[in-house]
């Protein structure tokens, strides 16, 4: 019983040491991490939204009213240009060819997409990955609210048209499915 | 009587058939379909299959030279291997996929694991596979055939309604083999016939074709999809092809009855499950890949009861 | 802050002495007695249970080193000193005695033997012997067809001049290939011997000599020449007892037939330091061969014509006034 | 053995990843690029210098008994370390290595090295062992981001070094390539090894 | 008409048109003859002569001191030479009595009528056929009397006589069922006599349709005794199949016929009994087919017991110019000999001689695994993977395969494409795993 | 929940994304313990085991514990101590309890500690933000994915082994080709469900 006991309370001083040496480093770097973080996704924010310099997470009750009408927002930001609301910043979820495809949308007040982002995704590298490129995500920009954009494979004709990525049809779809889905929700429940 | 005799082991007698043989009878099998498709693809696939095939046996030939082993190339299988592939690329690919494919296939999935009968998986199928992941744009752009090559799409992809804007062609197009498709996937009657040939010969038996074919059409049809378009999932894409010279390929599958019929079996189902599932359109490929996998299992677990074997009673 | 550090601690340090004395506890509950040696070479492994080596951790790894179905230096992670403290574990310590190595014992090459007829199978002496037991004409020899090459896992075997021939460097005396030979033509000869019958035919003499030209036809010759009485004859073949065995090499410049290998290059005169030679005689009495003269107190001489290197006075001078060159 | 030749030792004779084959899977999964197979192999480095020689430290410490929960506690403390720091100050690569940043943890170079060396050995010597296995481990794995990235992307480091004409195998930066690339190196690495031999 | 097979087997071309529409003549008496002490499976047998002892034919020469054994005749009168080791066909070292004729023809006084089948009882039946050293015909050379004496725990119920000769080329038995067809059928009686057995078959392949005819025509009026045409196909010959064939029983793996109540006994085997029986002549001799693209009058023949291989050949005709291959028996599970000095013994049913071309063996490729090998062997074993466990010297994994099952009927060997030397590989494997049972 | 996304998961888990051929988790053992079908099949029923159960307790730590006091940051050192001690324990229990058992699964325990299909999986389940029931079937998927992959590559390589793979190829540089070639197969479940 004795050995029982040694070892436990080895263990524990061990455990105890990483335990205070974490804490420790943890208490240095938590802030820095959220801030890194907070960063990261205000950058993300901003290359859809460019007019806005801060932005605030949307009220919990008109949030859980937009979850209501589309399950796959994920979460909505307002974008002020000092005080004043500029537009949204609407993340949506998309199942495209690999998994979700996550879409951060920016709408201003005066009914323009003011860009788009791809954030996370597991599309293919040299096909649906190419979402992520400039090229691909600039042909959102500018366009208007009131139509839903469509995809299709030769260069675009109508202006609410843009063109897929070649051979990445399934992911194109997916991201301007996102799109839509926040254009929808602008219209629906933000634009008033 | 003062010269020495020969001795050897019995028996002293040995059939007629040899490698080169059954692999010739491949060939002549998948000539007429080989023709439909220069006539559909006219110089394009005169290209494609000429530059598969020499790739395929110049490639094994130096790998044999390198790995300081018998040069084989003799025995076809290279050939079979080279238009195989050809077979299963768009018209319209340039000139260097089939030339990476074949010296993917021969090196890769055959040499490196010693050659002829050595390998586990189909070399043709195992670089189509290689080729569809590297260069998805251009494996599957495909054209219509005859002289003026435009782009469109599969019947089969019509079907899942990924290409939204295509139209089905008559069944009478994809027996002839009128239709987009890779070059060998076009005519299903010529490489039936083909098929038959190959049965008629004995290089292959009804088993995997049978069950193969068998399991996609009912299949198909406890899916949910219509008696007419099950036929459209029979005669289009690359199924005749695979389920008659593809999926019968002696190295990468099954040796035993009953194992190729689970093989075959195995194959239907995924073809199925990935054409109406799946991400693709055309799942036979893929289908008889992960079969290839499954062969060697399956033919340590379906061993013949042996004549006379007395199964043990505890 | 305390907070920051207490709970880490408190949760941390708790599932550690959780699982620090669950696990204790449970060793003891549980515990079953493995052999000795197994615990031991399981100290002795890294214990990353890696499974590099194949098995399926480290403890199934010592547990097949212990029943030697593993090697020694199978960890991979451990490398040479983990390998080195295994053996020791293990004991596998060369044992003592004269070092052997495996000799074919057939001088049957392409020229000397004939073929009875022309084979035509599996290049495989095991299955080659059961087709009229071999080609051979003498059903006695190397096949040639090299199994015992592949079998050799030292890569000690060549084939040469379409017998076996074994590099007596390269053997570890493993006896695969003696396993392998369905001649049974391959034998232990101690490393340091230097004269071989070169021969396995337990023929008669005369069908011997149609057969093979190097084959032992039983003349018996070599036995009374050797002066140590070595060469004894069994089956009809003559066959040297290695125990009595000087390597002098009478026995092999006498075979008619030179089925008696000799590595003659090697061979070694007697010679007299005449400094340290006090003439007792002894050499002189004991060479078989008389090949040594001398006056008694006089200094001895070695006649190196009549010399066969048995190294008999060598052994025997009370001086050490002989030395082999 | 020197201090030198333990160092050569892990860059090269008992390479981990060509040799010894540990750690798999970051080496495999991390390696779509050279930067990303870099930085998972000075992360995989530092946590190894610093469990190698705490754990040299403790040696006589640690009962044997529980010497293995005690050295992935030690081992996890470091990657969880490293993982702050990654987050807090790179978190592009932080993201791009994802998942296997934690799986450092587990994997068997590190334990194994920790066991069959630092806890045998001074703490200095332990700390150039690891220096070695690190270093040994990174290399590879920059040579596998770099044939795989080359191949299937066309570029060095994200520089595109053919131009449009080049169409690369995509297959070489999916799970296939990884492997494939790998089988071909460790046999070319066999093959370098096996010419030294016979030359020498 | 019903036709009766079994599962596998392969279609090797028959070549028996050469002989199968002669007769069969009697060979020269040979002016020396080399007699081996052991023909037969079993223990050999002891001389019961001595050099310079004058002999006369049918006297026995070997005596039999073990019960799996059969004792040796005379086949000519004259005088015993040497008795001593020659090369036989079946491949090894065999003692043998070499006697020279003194041109006398003499027939021992010992060989006589030994009365009417219904007046002997089965003792004696057994005996006359021990005595007459009748060993199976069918090649094995199974001492007959041991055949026809199982155990009692193991009842007999049924009968076949084993005209298929599947062997390409063989036509021995063939011509004996066409000319002897009441021998047949007399030593088929005497073997149910034996048994105290109610139901005999003589099982004939269907490519010999005379014979068929023949041998219907002999049963007219034995109800007991049916013809059972068989599907041609290689190794229909072979018991087990035969047995399957005609009855639908398998033998147990490992097993014997009897052990589902069977005997199986080859056509010569039944008119030698008949002979034993009439005559009281043992075997002298016997029927043999010499054939194949180096002999230039292919013939039946019936020959003596110990004359040469050289000396039939020569009586048709010699060889033609370029023999390559010399084989004792068919050309499927036959021996290749490397001499024609060497005796006609009971279970020579053929001498093939083949030319260069003929006798040479393609090279092996490698296996491409088409199944072939799977699909034909009669006894659904594997022998691509037992014949590869071989090479690679994994005997425990061949013997998993059920190597040890394998009848070397040589049907995989003959159909591979690769032309792998399948059998051999089994046979060796085979080998040690018996060996390796042995030590163990 | 509905049974329709639990299959999502399930399928996803074994065949769409195995963690062996498509998320490199778990290769040491793989690669390592593959040389025959019957210790591969003890080896991949063995890290099912592990991995269920592992990933519903530390899934119970997580959510009782770490959430709770907001100490996420020591998920990973948590989860390898829980994992680590768990399959010791197992390990323990099972030789004693059943050494029949130990004989077919427990002898593969000791190597399942250090691989990173477990922890990774731990690791996944808490990220994907699944619930107890998802954690337990994305569990039995990912390791019913592993063990069809070590299965079929056991049998594949069986059958190399015979094979005349080239000198310099033995071994591990086949062994990974061939895994290649497995994973290339296997991109033909992407996009299933
Ligand atoms: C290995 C592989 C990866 C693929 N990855 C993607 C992808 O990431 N995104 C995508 O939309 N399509 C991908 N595809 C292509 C789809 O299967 C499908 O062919 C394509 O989306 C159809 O688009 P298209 O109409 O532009 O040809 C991939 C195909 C293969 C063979
Ligand atoms: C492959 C094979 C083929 C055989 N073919 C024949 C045949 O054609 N005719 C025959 O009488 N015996 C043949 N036998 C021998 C029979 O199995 C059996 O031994 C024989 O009929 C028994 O009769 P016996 O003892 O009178 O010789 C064959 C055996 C084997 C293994
Ligand atoms: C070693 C051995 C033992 C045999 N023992 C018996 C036996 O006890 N009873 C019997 O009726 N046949 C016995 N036989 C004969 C077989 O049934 C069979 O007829 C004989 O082997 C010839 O068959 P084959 O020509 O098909 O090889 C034995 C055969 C062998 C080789
Ligand atoms: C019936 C049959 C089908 C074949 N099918 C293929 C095939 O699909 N792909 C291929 O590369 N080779 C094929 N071959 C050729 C050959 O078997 C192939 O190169 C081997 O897989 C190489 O070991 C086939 C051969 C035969 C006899
Ligand atoms: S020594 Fe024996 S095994 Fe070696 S080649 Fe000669 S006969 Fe064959
Ligand atoms: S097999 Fe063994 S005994 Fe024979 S030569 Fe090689 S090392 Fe020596
Ligand atoms: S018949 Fe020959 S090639 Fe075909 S599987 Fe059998 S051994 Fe292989
Ligand atoms: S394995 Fe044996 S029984 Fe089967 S076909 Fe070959 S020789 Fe005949
Ligand atoms: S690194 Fe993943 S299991 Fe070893």
């Amino acid at each position: 019983m004795r050995e029982v006991i040694k070892l436990g309370l080895i263990l524990l001083l061990i455990t105890s040491v990483a335990a205070i040496v974490l804490g420790l480093t943890n208490s240095v770097t938590e802030d820095v991490i959220q801030e890194v973080e907070a960063e990261a996704s205000k950058e993300a924010r901003l290359e859809a939204l460019p007019q806005a310099d801060s932005f605030k997470q949307i009220d919990e009750d008109i949030f859980s009213k937009i979850k209501e009408e589309n399950s796959k927002v994920v979460e909505v930001y307002v974008g002020y240009s000092g005080e004043e609301v500029v537009g949204y910043a609407i993340k949506t979820a998309t199942p495209g060819y690999g998994a979700n495809i996550e879409v951060i949308t920016g709408i201003s007040v005066d009914n323009q997409l003011t860009g788009m982002k791809v954030g996370s995704h597991q599309e293919t590298p040299g096909l649906g990955a190419n979402a992520t490129k400039a090229e691909f995500q600039n042909q959102y920009k500018d366009k208007s609210t009131d139509e839903e954009i469509v995809v299709v494979k030769t260069p675009p004709s109508k202006d609410n048209e843009i063109q897929a990525l070649t051979g990445a049809t399934i992911s194109s779809n997916a991201v301007t499915d996102g799109v839509n889905i926040a254009r929808e929700i602008y219209n629906s429940i933000l634009a008033e | 009587m003062d010269n020495n005799l020969i001795a050897s082991s019995s028996p002293h007698l040995r059939s007629k058939q040899t490698i080169s043989s059954v692999m010739l009878d491949v060939l002549i099998a998948l000539l007429p379909a080989t023709l439909a498709s220069i006539w559909f693809f006219r110089f394009s696939a005169v290209k494609l299959i000429v530059l598969a095939v020499v790739t395929a046996v110049v490639t094994e030939i130096i790998c044999q030279k390198a790995m300081k082993r018998p040069v084989t190339v003799k025995d076809l299988s290279a050939v079979v291997t080279g238009l195989l592939l050809a077979f299963n690329i768009p018209a319209s690919a340039p000139w260097w996929i089939p030339v990476v494919g074949s010296a993917f296939a021969i090196i890769i999935v055959k040499q490196l694991f010693g050659g002829l009968g050595h390998n586990f998986m189909n070399p043709a199928l195992g670089a189509r596979a290689m080729l569809l992941a590297s260069w998805p744009v251009i494996m599957t752009n495909w054209v219509s055939p005859g002289a003026d090559a435009v782009s469109t799409a599969t019947p089969l992809a019509i079907l899942s309604g990924e290409a939204a804007d295509g139209t089905l062609p008559p069944l009478s197009d994809l027996l002839l083999g009128n239709i987009g498709g890779s070059l060998g996937e076009t005519s299903a009657i010529l490489l039936i016939l083909g098929g038959i040939y190959l049965l008629y010969r004995g290089v292959i038996n009804w088993r995997i074709p049978l069950a193969y074919i068998g399991t996609v059409a009912v299949l198909t049809l406890a899916f949910g999809v219509g008696f007419n378009d099950m036929l459209y999932h029979l005669f289009a894409g690359g199924l005749m092809l695979g389920a008659f010279y593809m999926a019968t390929d002696y190295s990468s599958s099954p040796v035993t009855s009953l194992g190729q019929i689970i093989f075959a079996v195995g194959c239907g189902l995924l073809t199925v499950v990935i054409r109406l599932k799946g991400g693709y359109p055309e799942g036979v490929s893929y289908s008889i890949l992960l079969m290839n996998l499954a062969a060697p299992l399956i033919d340590k677990y379906t061993r013949p009861k042996v004549f006379g074997e007395v199964k043990q009673s505890a | 802050m305390l907070d920051s550090i207490l709970n880490p601690v408190l949760s941390l340090g708790g599932l550690g002495l959780l699982f620090g004395g669950g696990l204790a506890i449970a060793s003891r509950v549980f515990e079953v007695k493995v052999d000795p040696k197994v615990e031991q070479i399981q100290q002795a492994l890294p214990g990353a249970n890696c499974g590099a080596c194949g098995y399926p951790g480290c403890a199934a790894f010592a547990e097949a080193v212990a029943s030697e179905k593993a090697p020694v230096n199978g960890c991979p992670v451990g490398g040479s000193s983990c390998a080195e403290s295994l053996g020791a574990i293990m004991g596998v310590s060369a044992d003592a005695g004269e070092k052997q190595v495996a000799r074919v014992i057939c001088g049957g090459k392409d020229c000397n033997a004939q073929e009875k007829f022309e084979y035509n199978g599996i290049k495989d002496c095991k299955s080659a012997a059961m087709v009229q037991g071999g080609s051979k004409s003498c059903s006695y020899g190397c096949l040639g067809l090299g199994s015992c090459v592949e079998v050799c896992p030292f890569d000690a075997i060549k084939i040469v001049d379409g017998i076996a021939n074994i590099d007596k460097e390269k053997c570890t005396a493993c006896e695969k290939c003696i396993v392998e030979c369905p001649k049974n033509v391959i034998e232990m000869a101690p490393y340091d011997q230097k004269v071989v019958v070169d021969c396995n035919s337990k023929e008669f003499g005369k069908d011997v000599k149609v057969k093979c030209t190097v084959g032992c036809i039983g003349c018996q010759i070599c036995v009374k020449a050797c002066p140590f009485d070595a060469m004894e004859f069994e089956n009809k073949l003559a066959k040297i007892n290695y125990d009595k065995c000087t390597n002098c090499m009478v026995c092999a410049e006498k075979c008619p037939t030179n089925s008696i290998w000799a590595d003659f290059e090697s061979r070694k005169t007697a010679e007299v330091i005449e400094d340290k030679c006090i003439g007792c005689t002894i050499c002189a009495k004991k060479c078989p061969v008389d090949a040594i003269e001398g006056e008694l107190k006089g200094i001895h001489k070695v006649i190196e014509d009549k010399c066969i290197g048995c190294g008999i006075c060598y052994e025997k001078c009370p001086k050490d006034a002989i030395k082999m060159k | 053995m020197g201090i030198f030749k333990q160092f050569k030792n892990g860059l090269i004779n008992e390479n981990p990843v060509f040799v010894q084959l540990l750690g798999m899977c970051p080496t495999l999964a991390v390696t779509t690029t050279v930067i990303d197979g870099m930085g998972m192999g000075l992360a995989t480095t530092a946590v190894m210098l610093g469990s190698n020689v705490v754990v040299s430290l403790l040696r006589k410490v640690i009962p044997n008994k529980i010497r293995i929960p005690a050295y992935v506690v030690v081992i996890a403390t470091f990657v969880t370390l490293i993982g702050m720091f990654l987050h807090a100050f790179s978190l592009d690569l932080y993201r791009s290595l994802g998942l296997f940043i934690p799986l450092i943890i587990v994997n068997c170079l590190i334990l194994g090295r920790a066991e069959s060396f630092a806890s045998k050995n001074k703490p200095l010597i332990s700390f150039v062992d690891g220096l070695g296995m690190g270093l040994g481990f990174t290399w590879a794995l920059m040579v596998l981001g770099a044939v795989r990235e080359i191949l299937g992307a066309g570029s060095v480091f994200g520089i595109q070094l053919f131009g449009e004409a080049f169409k690369p195998a995509i297959i070489m930066i999916l799970p296939p390539g990884a492997f494939l690339a790998l089988g071909v190196l460790v046999a070319i690495f066999n093959w370098i090894k096996l010419r030294r031999v016979k030359n020498v | 008409m019903k036709r009766f097979t079994f599962r596998g087997g392969v279609h090797p071309p028959h070549f028996k048109k050469a002989t199968e529409k002669l007769s069969v003549e009697k060979a020269k008496i040979p002016q020396v003859v080399t007699i081996p002490l052991q023909q037969h499976i079993g223990a050999p047998c002891e001389p019961l002569v001595k050099v310079g002892d004058k002999v006369k034919i049918g006297q026995k020469i070997g005596q039999a001191n073990a019960f799996v054994s059969a004792p040796i005749h005379s086949s000519i009168a004259g005088t015993v030479k040497k008795i001593a080791s020659f090369d036989s066909p079946t491949g090894s070292k065999v003692q043998c009595i070499v006697i020279e004729s003194d041109g006398s023809n003499e027939v021992h006084e010992d060989v006589r009528a030994k009365g009417e089948l219904h007046n002997l009882s089965k003792k004696e039946i057994l005996e006359i056929i021990k005595e007459a050293g009748i060993t199976g015909m069918g090649g094995a050379g199974f001492p007959t009397h041991v055949k026809l004496s199982p155990p009692p725990d193991k009842p007999i119920d049924t009968v076949i006589i084993n005209g298929a000769e599947c062997e390409p080329f063989l036509t021995a038995d063939h011509r004996m069922m066409l000319e002897h067809p009441e021998k047949v059928v007399f030593g088929l009686k005497a073997i149910m006599k034996v048994l105290d057995v109610r139901k005999g078959f003589i099982g004939i392949e269907d490519n010999k349709p005379d014979a068929i005819k023949v041998m219907e025509e002999a049963v007219m009026n034995e109800p007991d005794i049916d013809v059972a045409p068989v599907r041609t196909k290689y190794p229909q010959g072979d018991e087990k199949r035969l047995i399957n064939a005609i009855t639908g029983r398998e033998v147990p793996s490992g097993g014997l016929p009897m052990d589902v109540g069977l005997v199986v006994n080859n056509v010569g085997t039944a008119a030698a009994i008949c002979d034993a029986i009439k005559t009281g002549m043992p075997v002298i001799e016997r029927v043999v087919t010499i054939s194949g693209s180096a002999i230039n009058e292919p013939k039946n023949l019936l020959v003596r017991i110990g004359t040469s291989f050289k000396e039939v050949i020569e009586q048709c005709g010699g060889y033609k110019s370029d023999l390559g291959k010399l084989i004792s028996g068919g050309p499927m599970m036959g021996f290749a000999q490397f001499t024609d000095e060497i005796p006609v013994i009971k279970g020579t049913s053929g001498i093939l001689a083949l030319n260069k071309k003929d006798a040479k063996i393609p090279d092996e490729q490698p296996c491409i695994r088409c199944g072939k090998c799977v699909s034909i062997c009669p006894v659904n074993l594997e022998p691509l993977f037992i014949a590869k466990f071989s090479q690679k010297r994994l005997y425990d994994e061949a013997e998993k395969y059920h190597a040890l099952d394998c009848i070397e009927c040589g049907s995989c060997s003959f159909i591979c494409p690769s032309k792998r030397k399948l059998l051999q590989s089994i046979r060796t494997g085979k080998r040690e795993i018996i060996s390796k049972r042995k030590k163990s | 929940m509905e049974i329709g996304a639990l299959f999502t998961i399930f399928v996803s888990a074994a065949l769409v994304n195995n963690f062996v051929l498509a998320r490199f988790l778990g290769i040491c053992p793989f690669l390592g313990v593959s040389k025959q079908i019957e210790t591969a099949f003890g080896m991949g029923m063995a890290v099912t085991f592990v991995m269920t159960l592992s990933s519903i307790i530390t899934y119970i730590i997580q959510v009782t514990i770490l959430d709770n006091l907001g100490l996420q940051y020591l998920q990973w050192i948590a989860f390898i101590l829980v994992i680590a001690s768990l399959v010791q324990f197992v390990e323990l229990f099972v030789k004693k309890a059943s050494p029949g058992l130990y004989q077919a699964l427990g002898v593969f325990l000791p190597l399942i500690t250090t691989n990173c299909a477990v922890l990774g999986l731990a690791i996944l389940n808490i990220q994907e933000e699944y619930n107890l029931i998802q954690t337990t079937i994305h569990a039995v998927g990912a390791s019913v994915g592993f063990l069809i992959a070590i299965v079929l590559f056991a049998g594949i390589r069986e059958r190399v082994a015979l094979a005349d793979v080239p000198e310099l190829l033995k071994g591990f540089p086949i062994a990974l080709i061939t895994a290649g070639l497995m994973s290339i197969a296997f991109l033909g479940f992407t996009g299933l469900v």
